[in-house]
């Protein structure tokens, strides 16, 4: 194939929004001092989740490695939104900047998303919904199909027309998102990390309380995937242990319309997951956009 | 994360520890960077999951080295698999050599955290700073990392400890009086790091080589927090793995400094 | 360590019964026909989950491997409790038999419980609730607090005084388990499978659709371990992942009473894990029985 | 799964084909049974996690072999890894020799299945059992697979086949009138078994070697589920991995055979 042609092979849409390719940076695992040479790579920017105000972040350890993975707890150390959006040009790199956000309330989410919607260099906002809700004893805003209808329908309102995508864990994926697009989402994102625990048994102590990423999560985050795409009519972005073209692929047969790749680029130049992903569709054929759920149409 | 694959030129073993020489085209690297690697072989896939830092140890002429111990898996790998090797290009900050004009500075170091010294005195030397090299030797050492000292070290003045709970003042007071150096860089165990930069407070500046657990090693994931002086955190592999010692937050009870892993 | 004080350093009691290591092999994981040498290696047997009518099981494929890990889909396969019980003098090698039961119905639960608890041979049951109850349109058993309590508290009446174990899978694995104990369960294990998919990319098909079990899973287990140990009076039976000896020592660390070895054993000799957890126990001058929940003491 | 670390004596590449060659102290190894196998270096951990399946290819004075494709992770690492290799002991149930006499019976194979007969031919050859090997060639082998299939079956009748659709029969053509053999012995692609055990059938005894996924290898945990012509699933583990053809479930539109993975 030609470079034109490769090019027409990988661009998809996600909320009408053209991407180049449909791998987009899982929040939280893109940093601006690495957009190096990203552009061809990705088809959207997507920074760490930012809240209202300003996090220190836990601390450390942060992150430990496990089987096929690793678990973190960051504590979502960001500099706020005031700051965060007064650094946004950082992440310019002539790709659409979507803007992942969390915040303690609804009020917040809702304020957070206003002020995103304000400002034109933000394409789309992910709202980052495994963050504890403190009006509600500290569960996690994504603990329900309630909390989650709640939230999403005042960040919907809050957005106005911007696109509105949802991230979810894995655990009540399906009802999750079904709620999430009952109250406006334009897509949903499944999955973010697996709660887990790293204990040293050495020091006899917890290690870490944490999230678990990368491959071992991989065939979980399918799953999730595939079941939430044949229950929703808006899109699922695919994320959880791609490091592969092959990955992209499966999540895209699974159902995704667009895939992020997080800890797998720590382990792997995610450029090289790109060009195996190329390969792959032209070894059979196809174009990105055609892969979607093609599982099903079998 | 992206890694060079390349020519694994040898591996020399003392007894756990072992240094690895890599084909690596640059004109030349900081002393205090760090990169990280894979072993060469990969067709087991992903395991170990991430690629594991290290110091660049030295360079010269394309030649890169490394000095590391083994401990577990990606160690392991790195020291007996394949013809190559897999690392990326030098990261992070390294020793800040601005304001010693030529000396003398005191490089002071410990355990397998000698290694970014052996760059940096070679650099100091192509500079004309004049230097000289502290390194503990703790009593219960064996044959090989002597040798391996010696080696690496050959000007080295070795300061022989104990081991008992004084061990860490040893290369200290081996050093003297530290203020006719214009500056200390130290790379070595947590609890030497943590004595000298209380020595060093108020007197000298301190330059100390840490190492925090890492995962993305580009900024992107802060999983190598440092904590700092004024309660935030730093990430080793970008605002670090050097650090001005005055910078950090004090360790907890003067023992062990944050951000210095065993 | 002489072999008195290491055997006696690998005692554990679960439920009032005294096991010579805490090693229990998982259900579905240790057939009649491996058992050549396990009388030192495991505190009891369990054999693969029995039904009150055989089972053919699933087609195949039905295992597939994943990073660190599997995926299985066997459907239960088995000979129905009948036979089961005809036969059950294979796993005798005298060590307790613990037996996995699953049902479609609350009534054939209890039922089955009913004749295991008539059957001296039995030591304890571990019900299997990670199965579709076909009174409430295919749900599981383990669905949710509520459907656990109903299970579980007929099964403990058919039961009278048998120790009734009761196996969860993660998705809310502490409100189940606080529902299982109250309904009478004498011990809790955790986890089972975790729900996944393997897509087939080349041939564009669901590959399998099961659980996956191995050392993926085990940051994941062993936080479900150290959370509901946190919220129960009765013992944790850890399970998921564990593939070394110190894996065992993590989940006792983390709360486990017990631990079941699964997958793992398909990729190791479980003597090997067992004389790892043993070397452990001596080095750090630990009886197993000490290690439950000595975390949360530090 | 218990495995036995032991001295891999050779490993002699054919393409992509690998005849691996370790130390085996058994008195013997019946014809058709499998190992479990994986690579003897295992600093990177369990990666991959499942030993892998492989037939017994040949064994005699305390060596065994294995004849295997390199296909992904695992026979990767066996092709290359290590001065030893991990294997089982001989598993699951092999050719049955009952009730041949003294013979004449047709060993009949293809891909890289053909390596059980290797050791079937040796052992029919020590009972004095008159035998012909019948191996499939199609007319894509490289010179490395014919290089492989002479040295392995000198006495073999090659069958070169065109890839066409009719290729499966090719070597049935070539055995020719199949009633005057006692037994047929086949281990060969889904195809090739399928329209073996279709001509076979009530009219001669065959026995097929097959394959499944496989998870414990040791009848645990119901994995290597084959279909079976009364509706139940055997496990090839242990009820296999050779079986009777006429205890198989009948292949579904006659071109494959359930259990007989490529
Ligand atoms: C900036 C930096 C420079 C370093 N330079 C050197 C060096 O020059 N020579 C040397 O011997 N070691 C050095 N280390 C430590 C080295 O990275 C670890 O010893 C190595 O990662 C251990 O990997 P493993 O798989 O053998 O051990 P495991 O214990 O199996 O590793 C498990 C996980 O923990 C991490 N880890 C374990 N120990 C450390 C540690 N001390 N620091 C950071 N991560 C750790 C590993 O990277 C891995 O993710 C450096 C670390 C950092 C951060
Ligand atoms: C009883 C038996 C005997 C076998 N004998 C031989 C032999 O003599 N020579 C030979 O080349 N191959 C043989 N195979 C197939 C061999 O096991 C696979 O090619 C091998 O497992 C592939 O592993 P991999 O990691 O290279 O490939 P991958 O594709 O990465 O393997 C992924 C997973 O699928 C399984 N798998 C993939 N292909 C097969 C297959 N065809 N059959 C069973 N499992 C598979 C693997 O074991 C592994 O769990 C045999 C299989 C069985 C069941
Ligand atoms: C170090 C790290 C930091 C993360 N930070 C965030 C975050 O700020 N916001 C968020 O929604 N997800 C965050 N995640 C979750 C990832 O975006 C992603 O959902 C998860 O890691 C699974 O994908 P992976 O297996 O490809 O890493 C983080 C993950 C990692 C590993
Ligand atoms: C092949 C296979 C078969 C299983 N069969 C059963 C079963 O019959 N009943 C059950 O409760 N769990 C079953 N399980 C789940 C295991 O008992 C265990 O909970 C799970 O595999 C996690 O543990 P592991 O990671 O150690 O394998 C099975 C698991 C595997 C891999
Ligand atoms: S290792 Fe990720 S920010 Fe430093
Ligand atoms: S592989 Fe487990 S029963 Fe055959």
């Amino acid at each position: 194939m030609n470079p034109v042609d490769s090019a027409r092979a990988l661009a998809v849409e996600l909320c009408g929004i053209p991407l180049g390719t449909p791998l987009i940076p899982a929040a939280g695992t893109l940093g601006k001092e690495a957009l190096d040479g990203v552009k061809g790579i990705y088809g959207a920017i997507l920074p760490k989740t930012v809240t209202p105000e300003p996090r220190a972040g836990n601390p450390p350890p942060r992150v430990a490695e496990v089987p096929a993975g690793m678990v973190n707890s960051i504590g979502l150390q960001n500099p706020g939104l005031d700051r965060f959006l007064d650094d946004l040009d950082a992440y310019d790199v002539g790709l659409p900047i979507f803007v992942s956000v969390a915040a303690d309330t609804v009020a917040q989410f809702a304020a957070a998303c206003e002020r995103l919607s304000a400002d034109p260099r933000v394409a789309a906002v992910e709202l980052n919904l495994s963050c504890p809700n403190v009006e509600h004893g500290g569960l996690q805003f994504c603990a329900g199909p309630g909390t989650v209808g709640g939230v999403v329908g005042v960040c919907r309102a809050a957005l106005r027309g911007k696109p509105l995508l949802v991230k979810l864990t894995v655990e009540d994926a399906v009802a999750n998102a079904i709620a999430a697009e009952g109250a406006g989402a334009d897509a949903v994102t499944l999955v973010n990390t697996v709660p887990a625990l790293v204990v040293d048994a050495r020091e006899r102590r917890v290690f870490l309380r944490g999230g678990l990423s990368g491959p071992a999560i991989k065939p979980v985050a399918l799953r999730a995937v595939y079941e939430a795409s044949r229950a929703l009519g808006v899109p699922v972005v695919g994320c959880g242990g791609v490091a592969s073209g092959t990955d992209v692929a499966e999540f895209m047969l699974a159902g995704a319309t667009a895939v992020q790749v997080g800890s797998g680029r720590f382990a792997r130049d995610a450029s090289e997951i790109l060009g195996e992903f190329a390969g792959y569709l032209s070894a059979e054929g196809l174009q990105a956009r055609e892969l979607t759920g093609l599982l099903g149409r079998n | 994360m992206k890694l060079h694959r390349t020519e694994a030129l040898s591996r020399e073993r003392f007894g756990d520890h072992v240094r690895l020489r890599y084909r690596w085209d640059a004109p030349s690297i900081e002393p205090g960077r760090f990169i990280v690697a894979r072993a060469g072989d990969l067709s087991a896939g992903l395991a170990p999951f991430l690629p594991r830092p290290f110091f660049v140890h030295d360079f010269a002429d394309g030649v890169a080295s490394l000095l590391f111990e083994v401990r577990g898996a990606g160690t392991a790998a790195l020291a007996d698999w394949g013809a190559d090797v897999n690392v990326s290009e030098p990261l992070g900050r390294g020793f800040d050599l601005g304001g010693i004009g030529d000396g003398p500075v005191a490089l002071i170091g410990g355990d397998v955290w000698v290694a970014p010294l052996k760059l940096l005195a070679r650099r100091l030397a192509l500079l004309g700073v004049s230097h000289d090299v502290y390194l503990e030797l703790p009593a219960t050492a064996s044959e090989t990392y002597v040798d391996l000292l010696h080696r690496a070290y050959p000007s080295a003045t070795l300061a022989p400890t104990d081991g008992g709970p004084e061990a860490p003042r040893t290369v200290l007071e081996r050093v003297g009086d530290l203020t006719r150096y214009r500056a200390v860089f130290a790379s070595g165990p947590s609890e030497m790091l943590a004595v000298l930069s209380e020595a060093c407070a108020g007197r000298i500046a301190a330059q100390l080589a840490l190492r925090e657990r890492m995962a993305c090693a580009d900024g992107s994931c802060f999983g190598c927090a440092v904590a700092m002086a004024d309660g935030s955190y730093a990430r080793a592999c970008v605002e670090g793995p050097v650090f001005a010692a005055e910078e950090l937050a004090r360790p907890s009870g003067g023992v062990t400094i944050a951000g210095a892993l065993p």
